[in-house]
């Protein structure tokens, strides 16, 4: 029991403690980061936090969480294809494991296993070379077969019928969900305790850029002069981008989820099905969040759709037959921007100062620690950690693409 | 155990037989609630009957295990949600009662009546908002246990695991215009949009049309005296009026792009093509904030209305009412000339406010009435004892002193409505705050949406009869059919008296409910906003208000009111969070409707199941995998001859002048030169150098040929070539996709040939018949393609025949070869066979970065070709050398099979394994008793035959070789036989 | 080399028909269903509910070119169709693309006349006989628009569907060519999509139907129904 | 549901097409492209927040590939038109 909470129980009187402030929006900050979410707090967090740089803006055109933190799977994994990716996400996994300790917020990270299935022998073979590749990173994650899945998940249907059998599933014990919104407060508090100005509200419309490098920042509330500018702005990247006159290897294309009414604990597993294109898993509150793959065509409309609907609940009902009584209570829908090698694109630009974060795709939640921890770095000493160096934005020039875009069917 | 005499005797709920109630008196039919047996009618409710009998409450609350009872009546708040049988989270007071029903309560323990979990009370103060972030957090460890109980003690119904899948299915709809809500003014929409001749479908919740009116009572001069004996008229009218189609226990779900509308009655779906809509839903009665407002016993007007007019069940004999406008007056007095005691009337506004025609009636007939009062509380712990009423002053603030208490069993409040208006603002409607009403209220709307009725904030029937007969018309005319009618092209119910109350809520010390599901107070919401979570959304997501079954029903308007109170802002500045559908909770299975999963099989499909064979999915297509015994399957076709159905095989035609120079810019080998009778491999790229898919073409005739995929590329390559037709690349060409048009069969092994002798007169000898070469001929009297390629390194002929002589030429094939002992072969066997002759397979041992020159398949880019799909890129690889290559590779240990998948590694100084490749294909080779297999690797290794390298198996690495070229017959003879 | 059995031709659909109990003859080399029940059921079947049949055997034709249609005008008297139009059996898909449906057997005296038509005018256009890649379910029945809008989103209201009408579009989540080919009075549906797929649209439609009381019928209750 | 009209069929739902990404012609001459201006035709795109010019696929009706103005935030379709050639 927290001694905030217990203070708070027994004084009513006195106002309980602010969790972040609002600024007047400063003439010159030396770091401005564009974008609210988990990725651009925990980048400001870890400036303050590990480099003494608090002279830092974070500018949210709308409520902080509103764009992919708000909207995302809630999916925490590491076991991705590539050594490179699976370093990288191993890193998050790890801040995650003690994050409610750090920001003092509990941000309900629950390990409790993740099932990726596969239906065909071909995609036993993925299964095994992810899980192969790994267990010689050190990551928790094994091929597991019927018997061993229907224990683990009671409800799937595991019999052999013709459509869709499950053949094997890969078994990641240390992934599991969070409690999303948690991490962006968490992280937003801890920044603004450390000086950090979060200015919500606050659209960019333009970038000064003069002789190639970043001079300020145009915004619905007055200029900014600022030397380091920071894109974290996921599913906008592009249109904050092309403010600076650069094109990125980007399509933002709409994913889309929705939330079931509560239901007493059956679900102890996330399960994602590649070739289903379906993830669900059963919140602490009891409603089961189930989506699946991007949409069929690129757009910014977050309007959301009721071919995703029926999908959704076909596919499900093809993994859990008992549920066709339960009842979908709301739908909604997040944009995400698709690289080519489903891999993130992080760091420096050809523009001097205009540094970016962006191509996150549908697994960029998960990153949010090690991308705001790695990119402060960047940001702090001006030499890109060896971590992120794979995700360089000229590696599409250099055709040096991450092997990600191997894995085919898009991972959550 | 109470038994079914107990609840006759008791004080039963139920009035006399009343004109317009919806059950059947003269049968009786039995249901259980928690194992107590209960009666009910025909066209009761759960809820009615439950209450007919006396049982006050229903469920208990999400957090604080609270009692709840009957609220709104309507199915909106979560108050009666119930399990039935297998179907959790039921509302009780709109599912009609079935013979037998097992009706039991959600999430209590041990009983509905003694629920221990409503302890967390006690800890309550502990328990503020948003409390679960503020604690658990350390240490760490302890979490998954923490976590372990908060999951036990969440969620509501449960999910029986042997539930059925159940039966569902859709239905589309299109027509003109939806009219969505059959209340009086959905219905006179329905009817004028329907007399320009427009097609309108009329969508009602409830089992009947009426709306409203089905249930207020029709005394004269009320505001519903002039539509009371208008419902006859406008239901006989609908019946008489063919344009309209309706549709009862149906609701809209929601509104999508370009008017395309969800709908759901029981077990169907419909989804709806319309070109204009009309909402009519009405409004929700919003719940007014007082202490222990959530107790059973506190309702809605509305709700008693139903109850009484419906089903004629009383749920209280003295009631209180407490009132901001005219609504309350019309409850109470329809509840007096029941003969209820109206033990008060509470109205919060002057004297001089209140104009209900009902005034002078009842305080002649001697009901006291409170004006310039209001509740502060309910009083009683399981239900409703009395309610504590006090003075309001001149600015509206609340005396305490002049706090007294009125003993009665039911509190009715009627303190104002909440438009139900989410599918115009889903449409695009905007939304605007009218002060002087303090109701929000769409003002616009896109072209072709229109909102009409309470929906609107109009409550006068009148008013919204003759407002919505403008919108239908209007609706129609934007179809096309009739005239607009511009008087006001847009309705505003401004003109409409104000009937909410002025106060959010009152001080005091209990809990009082802002949201019933999440058990959301005042105090939480002032609190969540002080701690920074101000923004209407941010409240949403941190307190978790409005996010339950209800979905902002209930709770919508106080949390806008008092978040705009505590932020100092303008309701207007604060905003409304955004509407989603569903509008009403949906279950998956009639979102899903009727299981639709295409699938495709081969014209001979029943053969081999007759033939015992073992099916696999393989994309939409169903295969034989094998016949039971694949390795024996593949020696068959070495030693002697085997029958391999493929014709899931993708057949393209192309014809026309211009197919030579396609072919050069899509394949990587040069195909300019290919003459009549010819066959030649091909492999496809796209332009950033990846293999596609890869083939052969046979060049049939002067001006066609036959193209061939793999099966799971057939569609993706079909629309890949019709692109490149279809944006520049097409000229004088024509592309038909011949896929099922002929079925193949693959006949292979040294026997190949006599056997298929037997069955055509055509010369099958190698100098008339070479390798590699398209032949037509007559087989088993059937006139097919043939085409000698191997892809199992044997002799081997692909029988192309027309699908529906499948069976009798493959009957006939196997007849042939009976005496050579031919055995059929599936997948399985094919693998084997083709790993021996080392042939790759597209997407398995490529994948989506894998390219022609790292694939080993270097000899099939012909990089001095002018242009081809691919080459910019496989000019860079082929300058910078591929990174890896793929390459055969056998086993140290023979009979050691390394899983595909598997990694190749190098350990490194500090034991680590760095991963240099890993394994695409491999199996036990019966043909040369080893275990084969192809895999990435480093070129360094890959280019030197013989050199060795390790795989991580099971923990330790196991040592294998390099092997270049085939296997099996690497000189490839046995295909020239 | 002697082969005993003459070659016979099985539709898709012919596992499906042996389930439901149809007994068979052969018409034009196909072995397609007489009848499953009885004619006068069958017959009555179709005329107040609904019922599907295999005709799989009717001969189909491709016509592709940008003079396709003049090709076709020269063989045929024929005036110009619009995009989705049909004028006995022949329809128009696209600008350059018809499809030809004829009585089984036809399609090869048919063909034959296209070819000489194309060759003499040089136009450049490709002629298919797509018969055996096709499967060829008729709906029949006063119900057949309420079924076919369970498994398809198309518009099947008269003013939007009219007889001889051809639409190519999602049926059952699968591609199918739906053609209103009505027998009178009786509003009647073509529709045709791969072969492989055939069982699996076949089922799905009987699984919908059920509600209106949905039949298969053979070859004999077509023929009284007034098919030639 | 997003209605598309085909140019040959007229309106059908979305599901019925396939999208096939903004508009982006292939190099006259690819041979006479820099590896970076390569790899930019190959991977950078416009992903403009406004009207876009893409391409679309009636694959599920009659197997026309056409292009479509549409306006990506609103998904508001302004017009569709079948593909000329332009340079002869």
């Amino acid at each position: 029991m927290s001694i905030q909470l217990i203070r708070q129980a027994f004084n009513g009187n006195r106002p309980p403690q602010r969790m972040w402030h609002s600024h007047e929006l400063k003439e010159q900050y030396d770091v401005v980061i564009i974008g609210g979410g988990a990725h651009g707090l925990a980048c400001a967090y870890y400036l303050a936090k590990e480099h003494g740089i608090t002279d830092v803006a974070v500018l949210e055109k709308s409520y902080i969480g509103a764009g992919g933190s708000g909207r995302n799977t809630a999916i925490v994994r590491s076991n991705y294809l590539t050594p490179e990716g699976v370093r990288f996400y191993d890193e998050s996994v790890k801040i995650y494991e003690q994050l409610s300790d750090e920001l003092n917020f509990n941000v309900m990270f629950s390990q409790r296993g993740h099932l990726t299935l596969a239906h065909t022998d071909g995609g036993v073979n993925t299964m095994r070379r992810r899980a192969e590749v790994n267990q010689i990173e050190g990551v928790d994650s094994r091929l597991i077969f019927p018997d061993e899945i229907k224990n683990l998940c009671p409800y799937l249907d595991v019999s052999d019928h013709p459509r869709y059998p499950i053949l094997a599933a890969l078994y990641h014990p240390p992934g599991g969900i969070i409690r999303h919104d948690a991490v962006v407060w968490g992280y937003a508090h801890q920044a603004d305790v450390r000086g950090v100005h979060i200015h919500q509200n606050t659209e960019v419309t333009g970038i000064k850029v003069k002789r190639g490098k970043v001079t300020g920042v145009e915004t619905t509330r007055g200029h900014i002069k600022t030397g380091t500018v920071l894109n974290a702005t996921a599913g906008w990247a592009s249109t904050i981008t092309s403010m600076v006159g650069i094109n990125l290897p980007l399509t933002t294309i709409p994913l889309q989820a929705c939330v079931t009414e509560p239901l007493k604990p059956f679900l102890d597993v996330v399960v994602v099905s590649g070739s289903l294109h379906v993830y669900i898993s059963q919140t602490d509150r009891g409603e089961l969040v189930m989506g699946a793959s991007v949409d069929p065509f690129s757009s910014y409309s977050m309007a959301g759709s009721l071919t995703f609907l029926e999908g959704i609940a076909g596919h499900v009902l093809e993994l859990f037959p008992s549920l066709s009584h339960v009842r979908i209570l709301r739908q909604w829908a997040g944009i995400c921007e698709m690289p080519p090698d489903y891999s993130p694109i992080m760091g420096f630009t050809p523009v001097d100062g205009f540094l970016i974060d962006v191509g996150w795709g549908t697994y960029g939640f998960k990153a949010s620690p090690i991308a705001g921890k790695t990119l402060a770095e960047l940001i702090a000493t001006g030499k890109t950690p060896t971590l992120i160096a794979p995700f360089r934005l000229s590696r599409f020039e250099e055709n040096e693409l991450v092997g990600e875009k191997g894995a085919a069917a898009v991972g959550h | 155990m109470r038994t079914e005499q107990d609840a006759l005797t008791t004080t039963s709920n139920r009035l006399h037989p009343k004109q317009g109630e919806v059950i059947d008196r003269s049968t009786t039919i039995r249901f259980t609630f928690d194992g107590v047996e209960y009666t009910a009618h025909p066209g009761d409710t759960v809820a009615s009957a439950l209450t007919a009998a006396g049982v006050k409450v229903l469920s208990r609350s999400f957090k604080y295990h609270r009692p709840r009872g009957l609220l709104c009546c309507s199915g909106h708040c979560p108050n009666c949600l119930v399990q039935i049988g297998d179907e959790p989270n039921v509302r009780a007071c709109t599912r009609p009662v079935e013979p037998g029903m097992e009706v039991r309560a959600q999430n209590v323990w041990p009983s509905l009546n003694r629920d221990l979990l409503s302890l967390t009370q006690l800890g309550s103060r502990f328990m503020p908002v948003g409390f679960y972030y503020k604690t658990f957090i350390r240490p760490q460890k302890l979490w998954p246990l923490y976590e372990h109980t908060l999951r036990h003690a969440a969620g509501l119904g449960e999910v029986d695991i042997d539930t059925p899948l159940g039966e569902f299915d859709k239905q589309y709809l299109h027509t003109d215009v939806v009219i969505v809500g059959g209340g009086p003014a959905g219905i006179s929409a329905a009817l004028s949009a329907a007399e320009t001749g427009a097609q309108v479908l009329l969508f009602e919740e409830n089992p009947a049309l009426g709306g409203h009116l089905r249930f207020t009572v029709p005394l004269e001069s009320s505001s519903t005296t002039k539509a009371s004996k208008d419902l006859p008229e406008l239901l006989e009218a609908v019946d008489r009026q063919p344009n309209i189609t309706v549709f009862t226990d149906t609701s809209v779900l929601g509104w999508y792009q370009d008017n395309w509308l969800c709908a759901v009655k029981g077990a169907r779906l419909f989804k709806i093509r319309t070109k204009s809509v009309v909402v009519a839903t009405g409004a929700y009665e919003t719940p007014l904030i007082f202490d222990n407002n959530d107790l059973p016993g506190v309702m809605l007007g509305s709700a008693v209305q139903r109850l009484v007019h419906l089903f004629g069940v009383l749920p209280g004999g003295q009631v209180v009412i407490v009132t901001a406008n005219e609504d309350g007056w019309d409850v109470a007095a329809d509840l007096q000339s029941l003969g209820v005691n109206v033990a008060a009337i509470v109205d919060e506004r002057e004297p001089s406010a209140c104009a209900s025609p009902y005034r002078e009636g009842l305080t002649n007939a001697g009901v006291p009435v409170f004006y310039r009062h209001t509740i502060l509380e309910a009083l009683g712990s399981n239900e409703v004892r009395g309610a504590k009423i006090a003075r309001l002053d001149g600015q509206g603030e609340i005396s305490l002193a002049t706090a007294q208490s009125l003993q009665c069993d039911l509190i009715v409040t009627s303190m104002g409505w909440t438009p139900a208006t989410e599918l115009a603002y889903m449409a695009g409607g905007k939304s605007e705050y009218h002060e002087d009403r303090a109701e929000i209220l769409p003002v616009s709307t896109p072209p072709g949406i229109y909102v009409v009725g309470r929906a609107a904030g109009t409550h006068a029937v009148n008013s919204q009869i003759s407002e919505a007969q403008r919108a239908g018309s209007n609706a129609a005319a934007f179809v096309g059919f009739g005239e607009f009618d511009e008087s006001t092209a847009y309705s505003s119910g401004v003109l409409e008296p104000r009937r909410t109350s002025e106060r959010v809520c009152v001080p005091g010390k209990k809990k009082q409910f802002v949201c019933y599901c999440e058990d959301v107070t005042d105090e939480d919401v002032e609190t969540a906003i002080a701690e920074g979570y101000d923004s209407i959304e941010l409240l949403k997501r941190y307190s978790t208000i409005s996010m339950g079954p209800c979905q902002g029903a209930m709770c919508s308007m106080n949390t806008i009111h008092l978040c705009a109170r505590a932020n100092d802002w303008t309701v207007q500045e604060t905003g409304t969070t955004t509407a989603r559908p569903p509008t009403t909770p949906v279950t998956l299975g009639a979102l899903a409707g009727q299981n639709m999963e295409p699938v495709q099989t081969t014209p001979i499909h029943q053969w081999h199941l007759d033939h015992g064979a073992d099916m696999m999915v393989a994309g939409l297509w169903l295969r034989p995998n094998h016949y039971g015994d694949p390795a024996a399957e593949a020696t068959s076709v070495r030693e002697r001859v085997g029958l391999i159905d493929v014709s899931p095989l993708g057949k393209l035609q192309l014809t026309g002048p211009g197919v030579p120079e396609l072919l050069e810019r899509i394949y990587t080998n040069q195909w300019d030169n290919l003459r009549v009778g010819r066959v030649r491999y091909g492999v496809m790229c796209n332009d950033e150098g990846v293999v596609l898919n890869d083939g052969v073409c046979a060049h049939v005739n002067d001006e066609t040929w036959y193209m061939t995929t793999t099966s799971t590329g057939a569609t993706t390559i079909f629309e890949w070539l019709q692109w490149w037709l279809q944006s520049g690349w097409g000229e004088g060409i024509h592309l038909t996709d011949l896929t099922d048009t002929y079925s193949a069969f693959n006949l292979a092994g040294p026997q190949s040939r006599t056997v298929l002798e037997k069955l055509t007169e055509r010369n099958l000898a190698n100098k008339a018949f070479p390798y590699m070469r398209l032949r037509s001929a007559k087989i088993a009297g059937v006139s097919c393609r043939l085409l000698r390629i191997g892809f199992t390194g044997e002799l081997s002929y692909e029988v192309h025949c027309p699908s529906g002589y499948a069976l009798h030429v493959w009957e006939a094939l196997m007849d042939a070869g009976r005496e050579f002992d031919i055995a059929p072969f599936g997948v399985e066997a094919q693998r084997i066979l083709r790993l021996e002759k080392a042939h790759i397979i597209v997407g398995q041992d490529t994948d989506a970065m894998s390219d022609p020159l790292s694939a080993n398949m270097a000899w099939a880019v012909k990089l001095d070709k002018p242009d081809f799909l691919g080459k910019p890129s496989l000019m860079r690889i082929s300058a910078e050398g591929p990174k890896q290559l793929l390459v055969g590779f056998k086993m140290v240990e023979p009979n050691v099979v390394p899983d595909e998948g598997l990694q190749i590694v190098e350990s490194e100084a500090d034991g680590q394994l760095k991963i240099v490749g890993w394994i695409t294909s491999s199996r036990f080779s019966p043909t040369l008793e080893e275990a084969i297999g192809l895999c990435w690797l480093p070129p360094d290794i890959a280019s030197q035959n013989g050199a060795s390298f390790t795989i991580r198996m099971d923990g330790h690495l196991a040592e294998a070789r390099v092997h270049h070229g085939a296997f099996y017959d690497p000189d490839g003879e046995r295909l020239r036989m | 080399m002697n082969t005993s059995k003459t070659p016979v031709k099985l539709t898709p659909l012919h596992s499906a028909a042996q389930r439901l109990g149809a007994t068979f003859i052969e018409q034009r080399g196909w072995r397609i269903p007489q009848v499953y029940t009885t004619l006068e059921d069958e017959v009555v079947a179709a005329q107040e509910r609904l019922t599907l049949a295999d005709e799989t055997s009717n001969g189909k034709l491709l016509l592709e070119g940008d003079q396709a249609e003049s090709v076709l005008m020269d063989t045929f008297d024929l005036g110009s169709l619009k995009i989705n139009e049909g004028h006995d059996g022949i329809y128009r898909l696209r600008s350059d693309l018809f499809f030809i449906s004829t009585p089984p057997g036809r399609e090869i005296s048919i063909r034959k006349k296209l070819t000489t038509a194309s060759a003499a005018s040089e136009q450049f256009v490709t002629i298919t006989e797509v018969t055996h890649g096709r499967a060829e379910i008729r709906v029949i029945g006063p119900h057949s628009q309420e079924l076919l809008s369970k498994v398809c989103g198309l518009d099947f209201h008269p003013s939007a569907f009219p007889n001889e009408t051809a639409k190519q579009s999602s049926l059952a989540k699968t591609t199918q060519l739906i053609i209103r080919c009505d027998i009178g009075e009786l509003p009647a549906f073509s529709i045709i999509g791969v072969q492989s797929l055939g069982p699996y649209v076949w089922d799905t439609m009987m699984e919908a139907g059920t509600e209106f009381g949905v039949v298969p019928i053979g070859r004999a209750a077509l023929a009284a129904l007034g098919e030639e | 549901m997003l209605l598309l009209t085909c140019p040959n069929c007229g309106d059908r739902n979305v599901s019925e097409f396939r999208f096939g990404g903004e508009l982006s012609s292939r190099p006259k001459d690819p041979s006479a492209l820099s590896d970076a201006e390569w790899a930019n035709y190959l991977y950078m795109r416009n992903n403009v927040m406004d009207a876009q010019t893409e391409w679309w696929h009636h694959n599920v009706g009659c197997g026309l590939w056409f292009l479509a103005e549409r306006h990506t935030r609103t998904n508001e379709v302004i017009k569709t038109y079948p593909y000329v050639k332009r340079e002869t």
